[in-house]
């Protein structure tokens, strides 16, 4: 199977992206961060984004240059604790802010991800967290209903990948990764180590290359995928 | 009709082929086309089926056939493959039929008090992929025409199939019904009408033959 | 991490399985069914069994030796195309049968595992698989809702395992297995191949220990677990 | 109180360690115990924390702090990673709180228009996990007592909490409310009473030190 070839310069890929888009972005704190993707987003200036993110990373890298370059209108997050940048436009209104509890923002992009178009848990019941949210009865007993997300694109970090599209992902840089790669119509994907089609165990591919529309290969990693001291 | 269905499929496209009569297809594919076959039961990348000699015994297609896995090829557990159905990153699916109707319903599943051995991916299949055909005879085994006005038979999918390949005709789904594309070589116009129980389009000018 | 280890011998583990329970089987045709767990649960002779699988193998094999031996009162299946038996057993009444399209199995099986109550799709919409079943309206659009499927008990094949009860499967006989791993109150996995902690890979794991329970290492496959000539 | 909740930890349990005071209960396990940790970011078999210099930054903690994988660890996506909460695999969570009230409630995420950074993963953890223990100060930095007879600030969780464990004692939740169990060396039952926000159960007899 050689398929179509789905590499693409950096420059290419990020311009699928145009301006008011919804994104997915990869990682929980550094790891799994697609910072290449990132940057080449600010270098291209798309205005009044989207982005749902587990975290918004830490004040000066990654998600945080969008947030200094004015080109984020909301966040959907699970939280923004170690981004006091972030807080501080949230509480001053210059972005709007949507919590989500962690797990069930992994199940809301996973829903949209396997087209259904959401889900009920008992998850968040007597919190603020289900205000507002549709309720829905099933024998007697009442769960919130989530909705699936789905966007226009995603940016995903992976530690290998082929032509193809198939991914896989390094320890705990594949957290929201490969729910993101399923979620989105435009699907974009940064790796240091993109491999021949063939090279990978098919066995262990975390996310199989249909879902996948563009693989940008990296010669480096950007530094900030580094070593945070803090 | 099954070499005919084969040209349908483009270079680049994901395709999952259905059990019996399209499964055939993928021995019409050109060698070396560059085609992603999808089986639901747990592989994007299926590669020429295997003799017994040759065949291992955990990997199988969704019809139960010994096959390979071309390079490149990823397994996927059943939510995932379904997952690549339902969000639309199949492509092209190739179906049998029971009937279809001229609204593009197909029914495919069941036959009350005859055949009813359950529907399997069938409903995903036929109401997710980008593009539905069909692969059928035109006529059952006594004759009766499986092109309809309507089903009568239990639904797998509400108008979602766009073309039909039979033994005689190719037949595309329009939202003003059934028009006649091409002709199997040696049939005639008259012959798919009679052939059909629905109202059949017929364009001006000549009907290409396959 | 040594933990508590999970090795059993099978009739230790089987023996976990009590009369009316209902049961996940794994595999999809012959590739990924546990047909010695399978045997011995002929073999000890449990009755009244409600059992989930894709299908119910083809007669004279696996699945069919239970229903061979009186010991099923309900399947939960996608289709029974492969075995006659069942299905003239269906037709006459003796079992129960329910069909359930085979991604929406899969999903309900997986809403089990994720501790969600449900999901809600379009998919059956306007057909005979969505008659009687609970509609929600989600932003003016009508959803069919499906209900998570947990069991007392999943019977699984695994290509490899460890004695925590990490799982890797092979090719195509990974299946419903990982979803079932995740779904059951007590999971007993049958493998040939039960390697020592830490010689699985941490990344190419498909099911994490924490979800099983019993661990039975096979000197060698059931004899029908093998090539099929028909 | 850190090396006091650690004891509540068993040989074979799986564990999620909350951010903050929880976290550091690791350092007081004795060595070679057999705990499964997980850290909700997709690790299950969590092992020593790394200093900088042999630091991997693909592999760090829910809090961020970089960690090693023990052998049989496993790594996860996150859907997989709360599936385990959800689904009740895992045994025990420590978390911090703000407030915990006598029938269990917990709050530990938000005080409106001070502190709001969002929740992670602390819902599903306190609500689903088979046991949940609170590790906090008994009072907060003015003095005000955190056990309290309802909770002021937005929810965590319901009635989730099982066991309080404070610089100033163990302190379990009860169908009939708080009920002092530990003392801290050197405090009485009358400074934990005064500093306890809601009646505190003294049973008869020693009340045990820690």
């Amino acid at each position: 199977m050689r398929l179509p070839q789905k590499n693409r310069t950096i420059e290419e890929a990020v311009a699928h992206i145009g301006d008011g888009a919804s994104i997915m972005v990869g990682g929980f704190g550094v790891p799994g961060t697609p910072f290449n993707l990132i940057a080449e987003l600010v270098r291209q200036g798309q205005k009044n984004l989207t982005i749902i993110k587990n975290d918004a990373n830490e004040a000066g890298m990654g998600i945080d240059h969008l947030l200094a370059n004015g080109q984020v209108r909301k966040l959907i997050v699970t939280h923004l604790g170690l981004n006091a940048h972030a807080i501080e436009l949230m509480n001053r209104g210059v972005i709007e802010v949507e919590f989500c509890a962690q797990g069930i923002l992994a199940e809301r992009i996973r829903a949209g991800g396997a087209g259904l178009a959401g889900f009920i848990s008992d998850i968040g019941i007597g919190t603020e967290l289900a205000e507002g949210k549709q309720m829905v009865t099933v024998d007697g007993s009442d769960y919130v209903l989530e909705t699936a997300l789905r966007t226009d694109a995603a940016l995903i970090h992976a530690e290998r990948c082929d032509g193809f599209g198939n991914l896989c992902f390094a320890k705990t840089a594949r957290n929201f990764n490969p729910l993101m790669a399923m979620a989105a119509d435009c699907v974009i994907v940064q790796s240091r180590n993109c491999l021949p089609i063939g090279d990978i165990d098919p066995d262990s591919i975390h996310t199989p290359g249909p879902f996948v529309d563009h693989v940008v290969a990296l010669d480096q990693l950007h530094k900030e995928y580094a070593i945070v001291r803090r | 009709m099954v070499a005919r269905a084969a040209r349908a499929i483009e270079p680049g496209m994901l395709v999952n082929l259905g059990i019996g009569l399209p499964t055939r297809v993928v021995n019409f594919l050109p060698t070396g086309m560059e085609v992603g076959l999808h089986t639901e039961n747990g592989l994007v990348g299926v590669g020429p089926t295997m003799d017994y000699d040759h065949a291992d015994c955990d990997l199988i297609d969704a019809g139960g056939a010994y096959i390979s896995a071309l390079p490149g090829g990823a397994f996927i557990d059943s939510a995932m493959s379904f997952a690549i159905v339902r969000s639309g990153r199949l492509d092209l699916t190739m179906l049998g039929a029971f009937e279809v109707a001229q609204n593009g319903d197909l029914a495919n599943w069941k036959i009350p008090g005859k055949f009813s051995p359950g529907v399997g991916g069938g409903i995903e299949l036929a109401q997710k992929a980008a593009h539905v055909m069909v692969l059928t005879t035109h006529t059952d085994r006594k004759g009766n025409p499986k092109l309809l006005e309507r089903c009568t038979l239990p639904l797998t999918a509400i108008g979602s199939v766009e073309r039909i390949f039979t033994d005689m005709a190719v037949v595309d789904v329009t939202p003003q019904g059934f028009v006649l594309r091409e002709l199997a070589e040696g049939i005639s116009v008259a012959e798919v009408k009679s052939a059909t129980g629905a109202p059949l389009m017929i364009p001006d000018g000549d009907i290409p033959t396959f």
